[in-house]
Formats: structure tokens, C-alpha cells, sequence
């Protein structure tokens, strides 16, 4: 039998793959569909401290292989969903992680501490790809301090699993997994959406509300698998690898880049049951290549440093 | 709400650039009802688009689920292109259903281009009911017309080429003279005929719900992607696939 | 009529589209099928002070929608351009931009000055997304002072069209169109390719002999346009968008986003007359929405500040 | 070089997952050579892949071409699927054709899998010249072996469902016990195989030319996309779209 679970900061994972923040509403939108004890976990919808109507249409724009999204966070509030997703989630047998947004640093603390005492959550993701109001809107995300300071403030806060999930949208994703690291985050998500942009040239106008959106989708595929890889080489914590995953095949290459698991995001929109699929194909994959537990292929990519080191002209 | 992997049944061509395809599914087929829509997924195989393209359910016969769409893009060229036989992935029945609950007696469906989409189906079920219904058709012209299985139809085309020269609100306002018995209206088609509507129902006080279409990236709840303005104090938004994509017109700001 | 022409510091680009360098060689590869002289310009090849070989293959990897290229800037050199490709370039009877790639200031000024005397150049497009030896080899293109100090070294050599071709692996490329605005330079380019990664999973081998490229393509077409947005907002000088593009209604959306022109890369591979098809799909939109000049789109979109201005949560 | 607009003429299946494909193209029939290929285009209105897929020139027959390829994914299947009648856009003929003035009087083609696919027009255009052909062909099994259009042939399997069992390069070597009068190998096969074959000819002191394979971005010399490894000092790679596709086996390191 192939070991396909694994254990961070305590909690087992019965598997590699969990769904995306955002991608899977609260775990209970399509149980109709979805076995979620046969997840590896789910990642709730990033939870803010009140209640978000989200942006205003249109939200979605499909783009070759890829999609824009602009939700702007739309979510219930961490109330109600301690009140009324949590029991639901408790029952689901797998592991629960909380996202959780904000737009201050307190926020985030009272987010994380509102929570902290409720049971079945395992553990907690950070969407730092927020406004700081503080800094006039600017991204908490891209700027190093920033991160590097919820980080600190939410690891006193709570011994329970630290995961802090990374934009791509920076030069070096590296030094930003470093700076977590070094303020005893137990794991990084890399990576949330990249900055994309849909225009209707007919009416001239932006097809998103809000101009701007975040792309994700196998378009981006190569994108975060260069970061992930990245990220991985920089720090010894765990790494999340997420982007355009689809299949069994697309998650072993994130494993061989760095990535301990993967998280399935777009794919639940085209197939609600993705991460079963991409967990099933891991476990095929780990079977004929006789692997005996998926851990080993972590960062097992075989680099021939002759030629990688080469150049990178571009 | 299921995801099944259906065979097509039927593959008609049944007006200019408007496919008419029927799958098997006993457990949609059983399961939908009008107003509810399906969502198809193009093959992987073929690298098509990745979203599924949702479609109301036109017709239920049996175990076969019909729908009826324009090719205006990728997606429903890749799958108006599917022949007799082929595999789908469908899932569904999604959103909410029209509410035949209430009370009325007469049915005013009004539809404009495949806004028609989804009447057969309602009129079928309306039949079983019993209720009078009148069908009001808009289309640009009589090549892009599309109504068989609907019952009492009135046509308008914006080009005059059959019925109504003009849009298929002021026909309904020529037609709609005398007061009926407890009306309500159904519609379904553009934006913009669905906000005259609207404003026909509300002036008329019909009451009136109508079947929306917008970008979903999931149908399901999952992505948060489909918001619709409601009206009233509360939350800002409904989901258009989950809470709707029927509303009542009152309910919701187009 | 309608004007399709634009000039910029003296030169006369027919159109607003030009073939991106590294896509069209050096403009005589197909000239069995591609009329130049309807194209808005030609940016050929990067150019090195010596010939280079180039990377060892796998140079080029498909991806969904895109590609990942690594040639490391394979090119005849400058001296065998000016002797042998420029004599042809001269005959084409469009704009000739050439594209210049080093590995230290000096080299990027070496190659500048030995093109500086020639006839038949109309400008020169600076690749900074190369590797500064002196840094250990980190990309002269991520680093702010290092794009600043090419431009200024560049522009006290030549009076001519000087355009700043930019990375988008950078947190904000509005900075950097920004930084050598201030410098002196006439235009910037956006974009160059975005870091990207493809691992073969059955022989646990990056499929790119090293390891990383460069994404282009239909795939980037949303990073792209964003980018575009992001750097004409920041600067007044113009922009050539770039990223994706295969269609008039493409470019006319870079255009929307502030572009003054356009360039085609990845499209020319699938079908080298691309850059004309495009050119055609830009005049056919002007005329259908009664456009004088295509100039009247540049930067023309229409924003709601009402909502775009809400937020940026991801 | 030509990029039409072409009309597929036929499109038959000729082994297990084995399509022979042609089309009608008057210019590029006549300016194809054999060893050459066309990069075709498929469809943007699909969304298919994004770049061409190139396959040699088979056959030329008057004003048609013939490709045969094997579906391996999803472009192939594309491509594949079309019907007669069905457009494609064709870009050919590219790459350098065989040298066929060289010296040499017996031709021996050896071909592993679809390496086969350009030599039905090198024996036709060997047959023109009236040079001796001896042809080998490799197969995983019986069911994928594909041998028509071809002289002579000897025919190795791995599985030996048909023929020798064992692999082509193994056939050649026990075939060739006789000197010949002045042979020429031409080779067309999985790397392996060419490598084995390279081999083979180095020690028979018998000039060999190879038609490689491997990604191409655009087959024409615009993308820099496709090097191949060369002896010698010189410049360090030839591109195998424009320098290629055949080369002799001791011009190139595979
Ligand atoms: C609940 C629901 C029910 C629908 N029922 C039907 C139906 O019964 N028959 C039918 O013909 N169409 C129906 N539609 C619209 C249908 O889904 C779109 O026509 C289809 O997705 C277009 O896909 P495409 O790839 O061919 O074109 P695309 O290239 O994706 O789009 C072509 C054009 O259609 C617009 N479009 C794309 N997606 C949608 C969408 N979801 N809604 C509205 N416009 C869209 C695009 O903006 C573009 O202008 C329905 C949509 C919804 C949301
Ligand atoms: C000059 C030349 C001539 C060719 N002639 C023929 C021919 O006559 N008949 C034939 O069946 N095939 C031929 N090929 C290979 C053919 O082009 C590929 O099989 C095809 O591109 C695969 O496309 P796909 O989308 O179906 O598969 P993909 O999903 O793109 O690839 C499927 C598998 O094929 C490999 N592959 C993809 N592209 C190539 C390529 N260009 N060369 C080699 N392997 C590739 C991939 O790595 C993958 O393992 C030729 C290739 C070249 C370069
Ligand atoms: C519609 C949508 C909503 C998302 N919402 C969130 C969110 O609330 N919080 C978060 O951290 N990430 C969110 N994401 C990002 C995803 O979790 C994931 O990081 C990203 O989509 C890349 O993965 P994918 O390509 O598999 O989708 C969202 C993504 C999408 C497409
Ligand atoms: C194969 C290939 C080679 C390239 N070579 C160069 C180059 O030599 N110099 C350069 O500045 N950009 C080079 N580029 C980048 C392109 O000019 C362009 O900026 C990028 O590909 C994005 O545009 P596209 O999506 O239209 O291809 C290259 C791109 C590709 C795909
Ligand atoms: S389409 Fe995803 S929530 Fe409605
Ligand atoms: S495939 Fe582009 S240069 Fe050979």
C-alpha cells in the first residue's frame, strides 16, 4: 500500500490535495456531488471579520485557458460562519483550514482569535492579497513587512497550523517565503491569482467592475510552477503548490518543483469533484512509477545543473 | 443536481445558427424542472474552453433533456458540433425553477431571440396545470425565429419579416388590451427587453418573473462569480445560479 | 480615410502593429509570404555583441494557450546583422527597430554604438531581461537603477527612437517605465515574457533545459494588458503593448489599455502573416465605430471610478 | 513555401490510431520534395492547441498531399476528426529534402513506427531515379504497422506479431550480411532508434541521412525553437526546421 497521507503541525491531511480558498464555497455547496472525507481538506472562502457583499457584476471573464475573478471577497462574515458552516464542516471528516482576510492587522487578529477556540478548524491560511487600508489600498501581499508582520502578530496568537498564502504578483516570491518563515509560519500557499485585465473593445470599457482582476486557470499553470519552485528552494517549511492544476499529473509536477501538496481551485468550477480526481490520478501515478509514499517525489526534480545554470536570457 | 456523462440523443439545426440537441438522462430528465438549467462541459480532450456553457432545459420527454441554443462562440460550436451518439458531461438540474405555485390563471410568456429556451418546457407543465397561456415570440427576423412547442403564439420580428414589425414588449402592449384573469408573466431573453418588461409588468401590476442569463464560471454556488442587484435594504446581491436564475421581477435591478 | 500612421520621434510607422523581436528573425525568413512593407515595423532579434549558440534544447515547450521559450537569445551577432541581415532590412520599406541584448552596461552600449553609424535602423529597442554578469547574474531588468542606468548610458549615444523593453516580473512595472521615463528614454515596450516552468512528471525533469522560461502567447494576453495599463498610467512617454496578441480586436484592447502600438510575437509562429491580419483588423474596427485616427483609442477606455476604485481583494 | 486555405480530399484510417490524411494543394504539391514537411494549423475557431503541428509529406499523388500521423494528443485528434470536404491551413513545404544526387545506387529506408510517414514519396521519387530500394520497417506490433507505398520490405516487430521479432536496426544487421553496390541508409524513427542506426552505418562505413523529429515552435526559422546538436567546431547547432529535418548522421549528435 502507498502512503499517500501527511501530517503538518499535527493535523493529517488523507492526502495531497485540498481545494483552493475561494474555489469551494464553504465545503458544503455541492456534497450532492463531492465525498469530501475523500479530500485532503478543504480551504473555506476567505473569512473576513464582518460580513462582504463582494463587487458588483461582472465578476467572471473567461480568458484562454484561464479566468479573471473579481469577487472582492464576498463572503458571510466569520459569525456565521462559525455558527452556521463550521458544524456542517465538523462533520465532514477532513481537514478544515480557515482563510481568513482583512484589511488591518488587527483584523486579522480578530478574525484568527474568533475562531481560535471553536473546534474543527485545523488549522489557518492568510490571504495577504488585501488592501491595506492604512496604506491607502496598497496590497498587504507585495509589500515584505507587511507580511512579515501579520505573520508575527497571528503566531502568537495561535499554535495551531500557520499557513501564510503568497501573491505572485512580486519580484522574488522567495524572499517573501523567507520572511514568513523566519516569523515561524508553518507553511507557505503559493500562489493567489496574478493581476489580469479584460477589455471589451466594443463598449471600451473594462469588463470587470473593478478594472482589474486576478487570473487562474492552466493558463497559469507554468507561472506558478516557477514560483512554487522558487519558493520551495528558499525555505525549508512546507510549501502549498497551487495554479491551474487539473489532473494527477499537473499535481506530481508540483510536487517534484517543491510543493508537499496542492490545492485545486478552477478546476471545482469545470468539475466539482477535481481534487478526487487530481488525488486519484497522484495516487495512479505513485502506483505505476512504484512509489511507495508521495512524500518522495517532494522537490525530487532532477536538475541537470550543466545547463540550468547556463542563462536566463530572455 | 447530478454530473453525468450522457450519450446525444439528437442533433437538429432549427433555425439559422440554432442547434436543438436532446441527451439521455434519466435523473435530470426526472429531476428538472422548468426554468432550470444544465450546464455542459466541452470535452478536455479537445482543449475548448474551459468553463462548462450553462443552458435552460427546453424540453423534457422521457429520459431525454433538450436544449436549444444560438452558436455565437466557441463553446457552442464545439458542442452544437457533437453528432448522435457522442459523450457529453452534464450537470444539473441547477438554479431554481419558475414558482408555479402561486396564484394565478392565465400565463404570459414572453420571450425574445432563445429567451424561447426555456417556454416549451414551462408550457408543458403549464398544460398539466391547466392554466390558459399566451406566447408572445420577438425575434430579429423570421430566419432566427424559433417557437414550435409553445401554445397561442404571437410573433414580433424587429425587421418585419413575420408577425409584428417591432420588439416583442410593444406587441405584448398592443395584445394585452382588455384584463385577463389572474395574470403572470414569464420572461426570458436580453437585458434589455427584460428591463421594458419589467416596467410593463409594474405599470400593468402583472406580476412578472424572469429567467436571467450572465457569466457563471461554476452554476453552483462555488465561485461567488453570478452576482444579480437585488432591490430591498439586505444583502446587495443574489447568486443568479443558485437563487435564481428565475427572479421575480421585482426582486431584483437589471 | 483613416489614419492608421503614427510617428514617433521622426519615425513613421506605417501601422501600429510591429513584429516583436525574437519572432521574425530578421525580417527574411518569410519573406515568401509576409509583404513588409505592410507591416508598421520590424524589431528584429536581440542583438549581442558576439554571435551566440544559444541554449542547448528543449528550447520550446506548448503549454494551454501559450508557449515557454528558452533560446538564450540565439543571434548571428551585430557585426554579421550590419553586414548581412541589414542590407535586406533596408530594402522592406518599413521601420526597423533593433533589439539589443548584453550582459554589462558597456556591451549593451558597445552593440548601440557599433549600429549608431549604419543607415537604415530607425530606432533600437533595449532587452533588459538579461542576466548582469556583474551581479551574479541577476536580471538587469528587475533591478530599477540598473534599467536606469542603461537608459541614461544609452541615450547620451544616440538621438534616435530609444524604447526601453520591460520585464513583467516585477512588483510594479510602473515604476520602472517610471525610472526611465526620467531617463531619457522615447518609449517603453511592455512586455517581455513572464517566468514560467514545465516539468515532464514521468522522467521528474524539467522539460526546458534550464529549467526555466518564458511564457508567451494567448495564455498572458490578461497579465499583459494589465501591465500595459498599469505602465501608461504611470508614464507619459508611449507604451507598445505586447503580450498575446493575434487579432485587430486584441491590439485594439491594448490600444484601449494606453498603448500607442502594439507588437506580435508568438502569433507570427503560427502564422507569420499574423502582424498584417492584425493591422487589417485594427483598420476594419476603426472604420466600423467611424475612428479618423487610430490614434483616438490610445488610452480610451472607459472606467466607472465609482466601482473600480473599491477594491482590489483577491 | 505556401500558407493555403486547403480542402481535406481523404481522410482514412490505416492502423490502430494511424490516419492518412490528404488534401488538395496544387503549389505545394508541386514544390514538395521528399523529406519535407507542412506544419498545419488547427482551427483557432476550436481553441484547440496553439501551435501548428507539423507531419512529413507521405505522398504526392497529381495535385494532392498526403500526410499519415498518429494520434498522440490532442492536436493529432484535431486533426484527425476533420472530414472531407472540411478546411485546413497548410504551411509547406518546409525543411531541406534527402539529397538524392549524391552518389549511391541501393537505397535502404529504415523506419521505426511512423518514422515511415515520409518515405512512400522517397520511393516513389527512387523509383523515378531507378535506384534499388530495400525498406525495413519497425513496429511495436502487428496492429500498428503501417507498410503501404513502400518496395522490398522486411518487416520487425517487438512483439513479433509480425515478422522479426526484435527491433529494426536488429533486422538491418542480419539482413545486410552482402556488401551492396554503393547504399545509401535513409532513417526515419524514434531517437533510439536513429541513434542505433547512426551507429550502424558509422560501423558499415555506409553514408546514412536521418529525418528528425522534435517540438517545433513555427517550422520556418522564425523562433529558434528547434536546435539540433552538431559535430564538429563551428557554430554549436543547426535548427532543425529550416537546416532540417534530414541530416546526415554524422553531421548531428543525438
Ligand atoms: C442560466 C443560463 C441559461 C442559459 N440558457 C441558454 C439557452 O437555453 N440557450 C442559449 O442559446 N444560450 C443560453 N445561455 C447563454 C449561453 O450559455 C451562452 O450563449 C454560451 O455560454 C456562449 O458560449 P460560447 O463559447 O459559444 O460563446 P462565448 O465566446 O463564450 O460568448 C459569445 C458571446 O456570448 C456572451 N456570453 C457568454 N457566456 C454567456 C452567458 N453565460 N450568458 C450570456 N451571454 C454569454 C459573451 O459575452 C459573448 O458576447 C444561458 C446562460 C445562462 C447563464
Ligand atoms: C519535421 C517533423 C515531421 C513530423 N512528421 C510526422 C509524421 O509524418 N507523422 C506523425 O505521426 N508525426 C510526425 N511528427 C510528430 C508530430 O508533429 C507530433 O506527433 C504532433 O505534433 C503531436 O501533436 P499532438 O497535439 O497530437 O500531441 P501533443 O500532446 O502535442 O504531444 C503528444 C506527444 O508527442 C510529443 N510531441 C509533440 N510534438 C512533437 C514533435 N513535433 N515531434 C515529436 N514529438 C512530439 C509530445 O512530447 C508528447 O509526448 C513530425 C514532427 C516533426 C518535427
Ligand atoms: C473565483 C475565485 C475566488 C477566489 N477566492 C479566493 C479567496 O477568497 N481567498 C483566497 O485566498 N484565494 C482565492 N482565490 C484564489 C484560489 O484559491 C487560487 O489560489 C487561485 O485561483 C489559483 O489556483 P487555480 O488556478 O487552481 O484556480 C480565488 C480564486 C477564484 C478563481
Ligand atoms: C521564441 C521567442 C523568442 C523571443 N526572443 C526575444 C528576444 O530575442 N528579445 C526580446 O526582447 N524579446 C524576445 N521575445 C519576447 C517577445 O518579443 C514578446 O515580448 C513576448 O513573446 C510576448 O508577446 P507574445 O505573447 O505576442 O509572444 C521572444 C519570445 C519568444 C516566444
Ligand atoms: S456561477 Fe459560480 S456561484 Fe454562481
Ligand atoms: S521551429 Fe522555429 S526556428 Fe525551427
Amino acid at each position: 500500500m502507498m502512503r499517500t497521507s501527511f501530517t503538518l503541525k499535527g493535523v493529517t491531511f488523507k492526502n495531497r490535495v485540498l481545494v483552493a480558498s475561494g474555489t469551494f464555497g464553504y465545503g458544503d455547496e455541492v456534497s450532492d456531488l463531492v465525498d469530501a472525507k475523500r479530500l485532503g481538506g478543504i480551504v473555506t472562502k476567505s473569512l473576513s471579520l464582518k460580513p462582504r457583499d463582494g463587487n458588483p457584476p461582472r465578476r467572471i471573464v473567461e480568458t484562454d485557458a484561464g479566468m479573471l475573478n473579481s469577487i472582492g471577497l464576498a463572503n458571510i462574515g466569520v459569525e456565521a460562519f462559525v455558527r452556521d458552516k463550521l458544524p456542517l464542516l465538523r462533520k465532514m471528516k477532513t481537514a478544515v483550514v480557515a482563510n481568513i482576510a482583512a484589511s488591518s492587522v488587527d483584523e486579522y487578529c480578530r478574525v484568527l482569535e474568533r475562531i481560535e477556540g471553536e473546534e474543527g478548524v485545523h488549522g489557518y491560511e492568510i490571504n495577504v492579497s488585501c488592501p491595506n487600508v492604512k496604506e491607502g489600498g496598497l496590497s498587504f501581499g507585495t509589500n515584505r513587512s507587511a507580511v512579515s508582520e501579520i505573520t508575527r502578530r497571528l503566531r502568537v496568537l495561535t499554535g495551531k497550523l500557520l499557513i501564510i498564502k503568497l501573491t505572485p504578483n512580486v519580484t522574488h516570491i522567495g524572499e517573501f517565503a523567507k520572511a514568513v518563515e523566519g516569523e515561524g509560519a508553518d507553511a507557505v500557499s503559493v500562489i493567489n491569482t496574478f493581476v489580469g485585465m479584460a477589455i471589451d473593445a466594443q463598449s471600451r470599457k473594462p469588463k470587470l467592475s473593478t478594472v482589474t482582476g486576478g487570473l487562474s486557470g492552466p493558463a497559469i499553470k507554468p507561472l506558478a510552477l516557477a514560483k512554487v519552485y522558487e519558493s520551495a528552494n528558499a525555505v525549508s517549511i512546507p510549501v502549498f503548490g497551487i495554479g491551474g492544476i487539473r489532473s494527477g499529473e499537473d499535481a506530481i509536477e508540483f510536487l517534484l518543483a517543491g510543493a508537499t501538496a496542492v490545492q485545486v481551485g478552477t478546476a471545482n468550477f469545470v468539475h466539482p469533484a477535481a481534487a478526487i480526481d487530481v488525488a486519484e490520478g497522484m495516487e495512479k501515478f505513485g502506483r505505476d512509477h512504484g512509489v511507495k509514499d508521495l512524500g518522495e517525489l517532494v522537490g525530487a526534480l532532477e536538475v541537470d545543473r550543466s545547463t540550468s545554470v547556463i542563462d536566463s536570457w530572455q | 443536481m447530478f454530473e453525468q456523462n450522457v450519450r446525444v440523443v439528437s442533433v437538429r439545426s432549427v433555425a439559422e445558427n440554432t442547434i436543438a440537441l436532446s441527451f439521455s438522462s434519466p435523473l435530470i430528465a426526472r429531476a428538472s424542472r422548468p426554468g432550470q438549467f444544465v450546464n455542459v462541459r466541452i470535452p478536455d480532450s479537445i482543449q475548448g474552453p474551459l468553463l462548462r456553457r450553462p443552458f435552460s432545459v427546453s424540453r423534457v420527454t422521457r429520459d431525454r433533456v433538450e436544449i436549444l441554443f444560438n452558436i455565437v462562440g466557441p463553446g457552442t460550436a464545439l458542442i452544437g458540433a457533437r453528432k448522435r451518439g457522442d459523450a457529453l458531461d452534464v450537470l444539473g438540474p441547477l438554479g431554481r425553477p419558475f414558482k408555479l405555485d402561486d396564484d394565478f390563471r392565465t400565463a404570459i410568456i414572453v420571450a425574445g431571440g432563445l429567451g424561447i429556451a426555456p417556454f416549451p418546457f414551462l408550457t408543458s407543465a403549464l398544460r398539466k396545470k391547466k392554466i390558459d397561456i399566451m406566447t408572445f415570440v420577438g425575434s430579429r427576423s423570421a430566419r432566427q425565429l424559433v417557437s414550435a412547442n409553445l401554445e397561442h403564439k404571437k410573433i414580433a420580428t424587429d425587421d418585419g419579416s413575420r408577425g409584428f414589425h417591432g420588439n416583442v414588449v410593444e406587441l405584448l402592449g398592443r395584445a394585452l388590451r382588455r384584463r385577463m384573469l389572474k395574470p403572470k408573466i414569464f420572461g426570458c431573453g436580453p437585458t434589455p427587453m427584460l428591463r421594458a418588461l419589467s416596467a410593463f409588468a409594474l405599470k400593468e401590476d402583472i406580476p412578472c418573473e424572469l429567467s436571467l442569463e450572465g457569466e457563471m464560471a461554476c452554476g453552483v454556488g462555488l465561485c461567488q462569480g453570478c452576482p444579480v442587484h437585488r432591490t430591498g435594504d439586505g444583502k446587495r446581491y443574489s447568486l443568479m445560479c443558485t437563487e435564481g436564475p428565475t427572479f421575480l421581477s421585482t426582486e431584483v435591478i437589471l
